[in-house]
């Protein structure tokens, strides 16, 4: 076990630095309080540089990790968790206090340890991408249960605490309710499969699902799981909550939501499909799809029932999220739906699984997936950092508001074009505009669903690319080609947070960078992604009890 | 069926089969060309190049006219070096002087992989004379033309030389060319030089609107010209005459064999398309309306081009392309119908109309007619005999007209002029007017015309089947007599008097049309005050030599109509000589051999030879159309404006009217074809507006369009989303349920 | 109740007689619960119902899991409802903070209040 | 490496533009464009021009071998006459917007710049995504310069172009990545057994058989190995990008709104250039990838070119904005230039890709024509202007010529191209060798006389004589509605829009030139005043610089209609090699109804071996 133990670095590190955080945070010195955002981006860049070291080679692999059938995926993405978390904290420098340290630094009021909540806000950073790599890591629904409550928790109170304003508090409280409902959806998804295999163990159940076949309640375990995991992951039906959220919480935070819950959710449903395995048939006409279902040598795909419901969900997660965010004029609000599309997009992948050319990035959707959230996090980080950057200068109110639609970028890339030009660029790659990163993250979602034979869902999935295209447009071109119109309101000037534009900056360079040099990663998401089928671990795994139906024991 | 007989009777009267056979090989080994032809076309091309940059550098001098006169006569002469040459090389040659590759390509090695149109001349003695005329009635009229258009010297001269010597160029493409690809070009060109001179006067709305008609109604023609040219590639593999003469022997040989239907059915449809595009470029039936209307053009382009020789290039290319008119049934009929029906349709509009212009146009298309006749019944010497002296006689009747017209402020109504010939300094115009109006109506013997459309009148009569087209042709000549003296009586002779034209003020300003201020002109003889100070000026050395050198060769033509060599009439052995020769040649030998028995072959004309009994009837109904015409326009009329003709006009009611009104073609097609082409363009404009970009933005609408449906869902209400979210699984795992247990 | 739904508690071992406890009636209490815990959720306006409706649908889980557990003779699903417990309590204590944070903006512990948001 | 820098030396000067003062902009740009045309015509120097269908100055770099991605350029004759076209026009556009661009100069020539290297890109690319990166960002720069600088309605004009030829792109995309799938699943070829021999540099297989990759040569031969169903699928996904592009009736309503709204140097790059995008994807990836589906479905793309002749010529005709009206002519005339690649013989596919250069040249010179008197008069309206002949006599000069051009004059460029194109829909019909019957239907066939007429000049193909016939009406629709323009813009009485008249009459001979300045002082305060003293007024005709614009165009006019020899000669190449691709396809039409992949190496590749030479 102990090994495992040197595959936690990056946690410990995380975890180190979030107590470190959370004790300065205490500090009366302000210099210490203001140091607690330079230990947390400590914490996440060693975090990411420990996931990079840590990545063991091949056979050691199975030796540390726990679970067994995407083993690689872990360091790969734990390693990219740490890297655009590192990129996110950039964009959150000043969120909370930043009045109250105004106030102090003027002597109007004294230093409260009570009222401070600057390093509680870093602290729950950290906890929830501490979270975020234990997702990643877990090998046992506990463990992955876990890991996921420790990612959303912290998020609620950030939503909750990032603005002053009653938006913020709305957002939060929608936010933690339905996710709570969430967290029992999955919740008893996973006891349901728990009482379908006996254990809990993800191997275990891998295992147990390969040889006894999936048992109906097994499968609806599965369902519910995934479904209760839609969620994080922002997918119809659990949707709902998004753009509501986004909108009320700060840009940062709100940029941090569409990646951070994102990326575990695409982890836990990755690692519940990859114990399910890619392995099945569509079976033959007249037999229930949903009557056990047994994988076999010959299968490429999910079991048909749990194939359909995904490609359901991923249809219309990607057309109602293109559709609604095209009448949206606030520009958050524009991003939360458009996260909703990217979400549809990224399930593609996991419908098509390592596919038939698993040994290719181009035909290995588990691949292009890890891919896919990588780039999307950049892109992403990028936008939101953008608006971060920015707000109306204070008013009558005397408080400075952030910027909230479209026509308020206007004129950027003139106004600020440090600022301007990194929106232009993230939004041309959110749209996949090639050559930015956007495009050769869709790309391989394009190739792995067509060499897996899911032209249909290529399809949908091109005619909404077109629809993002709208907006994005919109989006992309208010800052370029538009001029500002500063007939209304408080003039738009960039907050006094240089980290954010440092931010924005640093994800435009890497938008056409990873374009141009991306082939490592891509080299790195395809090793990550090889997949490990059941009957190869078998060996490795003690047996797990047999389907219940075999044992009618009663339960006293 | 009617047509299937006459096709038999032609068989009959095809040269022996070798006969044939060697004029085909004789084509195709053709000889290189003299290099000097080259510069026939190429000289001219010089001169629109120098008159270019004439109007570059805003030269205000007659420079541009003495360049184009100068090369145009260089290249009359380099036409007659040519025939000299050819003559050299015997009768029946054909030389090509390749210049240089222009569309060629090839996708293989065998035969129909090789697209080749070069810019090669093909001489042959067709060539050469059409050649002859068009290069030497062109330095003709540039030298006229250097005075007549000495109003415009610094404005549109040199734009009215460098499209001068720019149609001079295309023509000499058009009928030098060695492939029909480059005769395309030709053909085009000349259209955009007619369309460019008939605009010159680009400020008269009229003058704009004639020139779009002449280049869109002759785009019709070329179309079906085109696709003739295609058909030809398609079938023989070439479109260079020489091969296509060459590969055209085997239907030859089926048609001497009188195996007509055997004849591919391809080869017959060539000349159907070819001949559609000769009817557009020689303003015949139902393509002729631009002509009439394009007189619009200053009068030496009207005599240039719209008399003498772009409007025969549809003469030419049916003389050109003979050999595959004689194999279809029904082309040459139709050919001969068209112009028939076109001669005499013409006739009467020119009957009634009062522009002087005008009739003239009107006769032209009518004296087309002719010439399409005369290919038509296989007189294609005598149709290229019409067309030889019709150039000179016509070109003259025009820049006569131009004349009085130059003189009197573009005066043209020949109400308002009389007597204009004992006016002082118009003699010469007069005696011109006069020459080209005998020839015109063809006094018989002394005049070139009379002998031409003799020759073309008894083809008629001689061959079976068309003596119908004959009696129409007939009646279109003593028609065509009457209006011309109609003209000559009322404008030249008779009393003095004239009202000045309304381009006393235009003249110095196009642009500004018609001037109303002056208001309507005074009707009774002598002036109105406001032209009080108006002489006519007449014409000056230059319009008046060229009008005396054509008066001369009107009668001339005469030379080389009726004498010649050992190969018969000079323009016989030129005709003979080309291409349009092999059943030509037979025929009208035949016919001449025809009085005396060979019933089978020849008709004839009540019993006597249909060539001597045209040379008496169509002269004594020329003598008619004369007679009627002095009766009616001359004898006893004291004023311009009223003759004796008009008390006969309630005579013919509305048919008077209708004539006058050009039997309302013009508004007929206007009708028929611009109106509803009108609405279904803007029907169209409107369904691409509204149906299909509809369409597309209703693709762009229907996204948001469910986005706005789905927006309620988005209500802001937790309880909403909840339930939301709760129905979305529980139908997804119900359906999962339901639907597949 | 549709024939396959039967088929589906018989697999999971719903007895032809009610005599005995059995894993099904575990099993269907703690669907029960979930779904009374669903219908409370979606129905009420009051936060702290709200919130301890969520809560009866974690423990709604947790039955399943003790109930599987004993059925599998493992301990793991015990296991895993401590576990539970324990998060079910941090978000107690969260959502608790919470309503008070929003008791204090609007004086109201009602969810309809909190609508600013939507479109 | 030449042809790399082609793309590199525009972007390269677009980043050195932006960097550097806006005073500047304009005459970098102007130095951009020139030494990339320079590299184009090195490239061209040293461009074996006999053997066209050779790809010369290839290179390839490794790029994103996980994807099977390459940089690799490299160019066929074809190739290099598009890009001899946008190297002329490139700095065409720049000249020609000196005065007409007042504001924002970095922002028009720097974008100006980046879609000269989108398109030289489009056209050296030998890697699919390559193209498909070039071909998707042509749109960016491309929206910019209609958003900005466009008329009024510029707004929407821009978002249409670029979502409609974007939707459109996405799905060709979806085709191409068919094809590459279909490759990656072929069995490896035998001489490719030791494919760790085959590694490149960047450690991935050479493209090849059963490799994933998307290096055009490669998926080339592998697509002619599909089936029939999957080719004619194939062609569906590609014809849906490449006919929006061209554009095709009835996917055409982006580009009279694009045109119209454009500024002239976008006009003219977008017709120039852009739409022929369409064209040489049809010609590069349609055509070569999927020929015996094409060939098949080539009437019905042949059906929509010749709606869209008639249609888009008969709009043309009732338009009173001038630009509108050469706008729709361009659907007209590019309804020509894919009826040529229909007709899938070489006359057709020589004429269609002459149709593509003479096509950027004349209706590119009518745009210039159009934008300059738009320039003096801030009016487009046929309404409003009439007669200019009277005060700009060179405009109207250089107009009169392009439209001769465009109608299709012989002599001119247009009439060359477009009368093969037409030639080669009318003897593309498998119909003439067989039987007499061109007019089946029409008349009674055995009135024709007898079967087996020789028609050696015949090609297969499924057009024929009604094809060029119907078309060919486009011939006289496109005379009606240009000399409608001419008539109306160039001749009749002088009109000019309110604040430009008073002048229209000049008394006196010879005095078109001398009033034009009076003219334009009294409009200058009402119109020019945003740059009338950044450039001075215009005059009232031509400046020296205006007539540099033009006069090359011309020129190029003449030459091309004269002497087309060089390029019909150059372009035997390709073209031929692309023809027999087709009727190799053609005359194999039932194997390729067996699943090529399903064979075995050894027997699928005898079958394939004309197909995939």
């Amino acid at each position: 076990m102990i090994e495992r133990l040197a595959y936690l670095w990056p946690e410990i590190a995380l975890f180190i630095a979030t107590c470190v955080v959370m004790v300065m945070g205490l500090s009366r010195t302000y210099a210490t309080r203001k140091a607690t955002a330079t230990i947390a981006a400590l914490g996440t860049f060693s975090a990411a540089v420990l996931s990079f070291l840590t990545t063991p080679d091949g056979g050691e692999i199975e030796a540390v990790s726990g679970q067994l059938y995407l083993a690689s995926m872990v360091p790969y993405a734990k390693t990219l968790i740490g890297a655009v978390a590192t990129l996110l904290l950039l964009t959150m420098a000043g969120t909370v206090d930043r009045a109250e340290e105004a106030d102090i630094a003027k002597g109007v009021r004294s230093f409260d340890p009570l009222r401070s909540n600057r390093a509680e806000f870093y602290a729950f950073f950290l906890f929830s991408i501490t979270g975020l790599m234990l997702c990643a890591d877990a090998d046992d629904l506990i463990w992955l249960f876990l890991a996921l409550e420790l990612t959303s928790l912290p998020t609620y109170i950030m939503v909750a605490m990032s603005t002053a304003r009653n938006r913020g508090r709305e957002a939060g409280v929608k936010y933690f309710f339905l996710g709570a409902m969430g967290a029992a959806v999955f919740l008893y998804g996973f006891a349901l499969i728990y009482g379908a295999v006996g254990s809990t163990n993800l191997n275990e159940i891998a295992v147990a699902f390969a040889t006894g076949g999936i048992s109906s309640l097994g499968m609806l375990g599965v369902l519910l799981s995934i479904l209760g995991i839609c969620f994080k992951i922002a997918a119809v039906p659990m949707h709902f909550y998004t753009p509501d959220v986004y909108e009320g919480a700060a840009p940062q935070v709100s940029g941090f939501l569409a990646f951070v819950p994102k990326t575990a959710g695409f982890l836990s449903i990755l690692l519940i499909c990859g114990a399910v395995g890619w392995n099945y048939v569509i079976p033959p006409d007249g037999v229930s799809p949903l009557a056990t279902v047994m994988p076999s040598a010959e299968g490429t795909q999910l079991p048909e029932v749990l194939r359909l419901t995904l490609w359901v969900i991923a249809a219309l997660t990607m057309t109602v999220g293109n559709v609604l965010a095209l009448l949206q004029t606030s520009v958050k609000r524009m991003l939360a739906y458009s996260s909703i599309a990217h979400s549809g997009y990224m399930l593609v992948g996991v419908i098509v699984g390592p596919g038939i050319a698993a040994d290719s990035f181009s035909g290995n959707g588990v691949a292009a997936v890890l891919f896919y959230l990588l780039s999307y996090g950049v892109m992403n980080a990028g936008v939101f950092a953008v608006l971060a950057a920015l707000e109306r200068a204070p008013g009558r109110d005397g408080e400075p508001r952030e910027i909230e639609t479209i026509s308020d970028l206007k004129g950027l890339c003139r106004s600020h074009p440090m600022l301007g030009w990194p929106m232009v660029i993230c939004c041309l790659s959110l749209l996949g505009l090639p050559p930015l990163l956007g495009f050769f993250g869709k790309l391989p979602l394009f190739t792995a669903a067509i060499r897996a034979g899911e032209i249909p869902l290529v399809l949908v999935l091109g005619v909404n690319s077109a629809i993002a295209a709208c907006y994005y447009l919109k989006l992309a071109f208010a800052p370029l080609t538009e001029v500002a119109d500063d007939a209304d309101g408080d003039p738009i000037v960039a907050a006094p947070f240089r980290t954010r534009a440092a931010a924005a900056v640093i994800s435009a360079a890497c938008v056409i960078g990873l374009a141009l040099g991306g082939n490592l990663l891509m080299q790195g998401a395809r090793s990550a992604a090889s997949y490990t089928e059941a009957d190869a671990i078998k060996s490795r795994v003690p047996q797990a009890n047999a389907a219940p139906v075999d044992r009618n024991v009663a339960a006293h | 069926m009617h047509a299937t007989s006459i096709l038999s009777t032609w068989a009959g009267l095809l040269p022996a089969q070798h006969e044939a056979a060697g004029a085909a090989a004789q084509v195709a080994g053709a000889v290189d060309g003299p290099a000097i032809a080259a510069l026939a076309p190429l000289l001219p091309l010089l001169s629109f190049v120098l008159c270019g940059l004439c109007a570059a550098f805003k030269v205000r001098s007659k420079l541009p006219a003495w360049i184009t006169v100068a090369c145009l006569a260089a290249s009359f002469a380099a036409v007659v070096a040519t025939t000299l040459d050819l003559r050299e090389a015997g009768a029946g040659s054909v030389m090509v002087t390749p210049l240089f590759d222009w569309i060629n390509y090839s996708w293989g090695t065998e035969a129909g992989q090789h697209f080749r149109a070069n810019f090669a001349f093909h001489i042959d003695s067709l060539t050469c004379l059409w050649m002859l005329f068009v290069t030497g009635l062109a330095t003709l009229i540039a030298l006229y033309a250097s005075e007549y258009m000495s109003h415009d010297v610094g404005m549109g001269y040199c734009r009215f030389f460098a499209a001068f010597s720019l149609f001079v160029f295309s023509m000499a493409c058009l009928v030098m060319g060695d492939n029909l690809v480059l005769l395309y070009l030709g053909w085009e060109g000349v259209g955009l030089c007619s369309y460019l001179l008939i605009g010159y006067f680009y400020k008269k709305p009229s003058a704009v609107a004639a020139a779009k008609k002449a280049f869109i109604v002759n785009r019709i023609g070329d179309l079906f010209l085109a696709l003739g040219i295609m058909l030809c590639w398609v079938h023989f593999g070439s479109v260079e005459y020489r091969e296509i003469f060459a590969r055209v022997g085997p239907s030859l040989e089926l048609l001497r064999e009188g195996k007509v239907d055997q004849i591919p059915g391809i080869v017959q449809l060539i000349p159907l398309l070819l001949m559609v595009g000769a009817f557009g470029k020689s303003a015949q039936l139902p393509l002729y309306v631009w002509l009439p209307d394009a007189m619009e053009g200053p009068t030496p382009v009207s005599a240039l081009i719209h008399a003498a020789t772009m409007v025969t290039a549809g003469v030419y290319l049916i003389a050109r392309t003979y050999p595959l008119f004689l194999l279809s049934e029904y082309a040459l009929p139709i050919v001969g119908w068209v112009g028939a029906l076109t001669a005499l349709l013409a006739a009467t509009i020119g009957m009634a109309q009062f522009d002087i212009k005008r009739i003239m146009a009107y006769s032209t298309v009518s004296q087309l007619g002719y010439m399409f006749c005369g290919l038509a019944v296989l007189g294609s010497v005598g149709a290229a005999a019409h067309v030889f002296t019709h150039a000179f006689f016509k070109a003259m009747l025009f820049l006569s007209c131009g004349a009085v017209m130059h003189g009197f402020a573009g005066q043209l109504d020949l109400r308002k002029l009389s007597g204009v010939a004992f006016m002082k300094g118009w003699g010469v115009v007069g005696i011109a007017m006069f020459v080209g109006c005998l020839n015109l109506a063809g006094f018989p013997v002394i005049t070139a015309g009379y002998w031409s459309k003799d020759m073309i009148l008894g083809d008629a009569f001689a061959t079976p089947g068309m003596q119908a087209i004959g009696w129409i042709l007939l009646l279109t000549a003593g028609l065509t007599a009457y209006y011309t003296f109609r003209v000559f009586f009322r404008v030249f002779v008779g009393p003095k008097h004239f009202e000045p034209g309304d381009e006393l003020h235009a003249h110095d300003d196009h642009g500004h049309g018609h001037d109303d201020g002056h208001g309507g002109h005074g009707h009774a003889a002598g002036h109105a005050p406001s032209h009080a100070d108006f002489h006519p000026h007449a014409p000056g050395w230059a319009i008046n030599l060229v009008l005396g050198i054509l008066a001369i060769a009107a009668f001339a033509a005469i030379v080389p109509l009726m004498t010649g060599g050992d190969n018969g009439p000079w323009l016989a052995s030129m005709v003979d000589g080309s291409s349009a020769k092999y059943l030509g040649v037979a025929a009208s030998q035949a016919a001449h051999a025809a009085g005396h028995g060979d019933g089978h072959a020849h008709a004839t004309f009540f019993g006597y030879d249909a060539h001597k009994a045209m040379m008496v009837v169509s002269g004594v109904v020329g003598f008619i159309g004369i007679l009627i015409a002095y009766l009616l326009h001359y004898a006893g009329r004291t004023t311009a404006a009223r003759s004796k003709a008009d008390s006969l006009l309630p005579a013919f009611g509305p048919l008077a009217t209708a004539a006058q009104h050009k039997w309302y073609v013009d508004e007929i097609y206007d009708l028929l074809i611009v109106k509803p082409l009108w609405v279904i363009s803007n029907i169209f404009a409107l369904i691409d507006k509204y149906v299909v970009d509809g369409l597309v933005d209703f693709l762009g609408w229907a996204p948001r369009a469910i986005g706005r449906s789905l927006r309620p869902s988005q209500g802001g209400e937790l309880h909403g989303y909840a339930i939301g979210m709760a129905g979305g699984i529980a139908v997804l795992v119900l359906i999962v349920l339901l639907v597949t247990f | 109740m549709t024939h396959g739904t039967l088929s589906l508690l018989a697999q999971t071992g719903f007895p032809a007689s009610m005599a005995q406890a059995t894993l099904a009636h575990y099993v269907v209490v703690s669907l029960l619960m979930f779904v009374i815990g669903l219908i409370g959720f979606l129905t009420r306006r009051n936060l702290i119902i709200m919130f301890l409706c969520t809560e009866l649908m974690f423990q709604a889980a947790g039955i399943a899991l003790v109930a599987f557990g004993r059925f599998h003779l493992d301990y793991t699903g015990q296991t895993f409802v401590i576990f539970v417990l324990t998060v079910a309590a941090a978000e107690a204590s969260m959502a608790l903070a919470l309503i008070v944070l929003l008791f204090r903006r609007k004086e109201s512990l009602s969810a309809e209040d909190w609508q600013e948001l939507k479109g | 490496m030449i042809l790399f820098s082609l793309i590199l030396i525009p972007l390269l000067f677009a980043a050195l533009l932006a960097l550097a003062p806006a005073a500047q902009a304009r005459s970098l740009a102007f130095l951009g464009m020139l030494t990339s045309s320079a590299a184009a015509v090195l490239a061209m120097l040293r461009f074996d021009w006999n053997n066209g269908a050779v790809f010369a100055n290839e290179k390839t770099f490794p790029w994103l071998g996980e994807l099977g991605i390459q940089l690799s350029v490299g160019a066929d004759s074809v190739s290099m006459l598009m890009i001899a076209l946008t190297a002329l026009l490139g700095p065409i556009c720049v000249v020609a917007s000196r005065t007409a661009v007042t504001e924002r100069h970095r922002t028009f020539f720097g974008w100006l710049l980046v879609l000269q290297a989108a398109m030289y890109g489009v056209f050296i690319a030998r890697d699919l995504i390559l193209f498909y990166i070039c071909f998707e960002f042509t749109l960016v720069p491309m929206f910019v310069l209609i958003n900005v600088f466009g008329s009024t309605n510029r707004k929407h004009a821009s978002v249409k172009f670029f979502l409609y030829t974007f939707t459109g792109s996405v799905i060709a995309l979806a085709g191409l990545v068919y094809v590459a799938k279909f490759n990656a699943e072929l069995p490896v070829s035998a001489t490719r057994e030791s494919l760790a021999a085959m590694m490149q540099a960047g450690g991935t297989p050479a493209p090849g058989p059963g490799v994933w990759t998307f290096d055009i040569e490669t998926l080339g031969r592998a697509a002619r190995r599909m089936s029939s169903t999957e080719q004619a699928w194939v062609l569906l996904a590609l014809m849906v990008g490449f006919a929006v592009k061209v554009p095709l009736f009835p996917v055409h309503t982006w580009l009279p709104l694009a045109h119209t709204e454009a500024p002239t140097a976008g006009s003219v790059i977008l017709a120039g250039v852009l739409l022929k995008l369409g064209t040489y994807g049809i010609f590069r990836f349609a055509i070569p990838f999927v020929p015996a589906a094409f060939a098949e479905y080539a009437p019905l793309i042949a059906q929509l070119c010749i709606v869209g002749i008639l249609y888009g010529g008969l709009i043309c005709w009732v338009q009173t904005d001038v630009k509108k009206l050469v706008a729709y002519s361009s659907v007209a005339h590019l309804g020509f230039c894919v009826l040529g690649l229909a007709a899938t013989n070489a006359t057709g596919l020589s004429g269609s890709i002459l149709y593509m250069i003479n096509h950027g040249l004349s209706t590119g010179a009518l745009f210039l024509c159009i934008g300059m008197v738009y320039e003096r008069y801030h009016t487009r309206s046929m309404k409003e202007l009439g007669g200019l002949a009277a005060k700009m006599p060179v405009w109207s000069t250089f107009m009169i010529f392009f439209t001769m051009a465009s109608v299709g004059l012989p002599g001119l460029n247009g009439f060359v191209s477009e009368f093969m194109c037409l030639l080669a829909a009318f003897q593309a019909s498998s119909a003439w060798g067989s039987s007499t019957t061109m007019v089946e239907g029409a008349m009674d066939a055995g009135l024709w006389g007898s079967a087996g007429a020789s028609t050696v000049g015949a090609t297969h193909g499924g057009l024929g004589p009604w094809y060029a016939a119907i078309a060919g009406i486009g011939m006289i629709v496109a005379a009606m509605y240009l000399l409608l323009m001419v008539g109306r813009v160039v001749w009749g009485p002088l009109v000019e829009p309110h604040g430009h008249g008073g002048h229209g009459g000049h008394g006196g001979h010879g005095g078109h030139g001398g009033h034009g300045h009076d003219a334009h002082g009294a409009a200058a305060g009402d119109h020019h005043d945003d740059h009338a003293d950044a450039h001075g007024p215009l005059p009232a005709d031509l400046t020296a610089r205006e007539i540099g614009v033009l006069a090359p165009l011309a020129i190029l006019c003449v030459v091309l209609g004269v002497y087309p020899k060089p390029l019909l000669a150059t372009l035997e190449g390709p073209v031929n090699q692309t023809v027999q691709l087709i009727d190799s396809a053609r005359s194999m039409g039932l194997q390729l109804e067996a699943p090529a992949h399903t064979t075995s190496p050894a027997q699928g590749g005898a079958p394939t071996q004309g197909l995939a030479q």
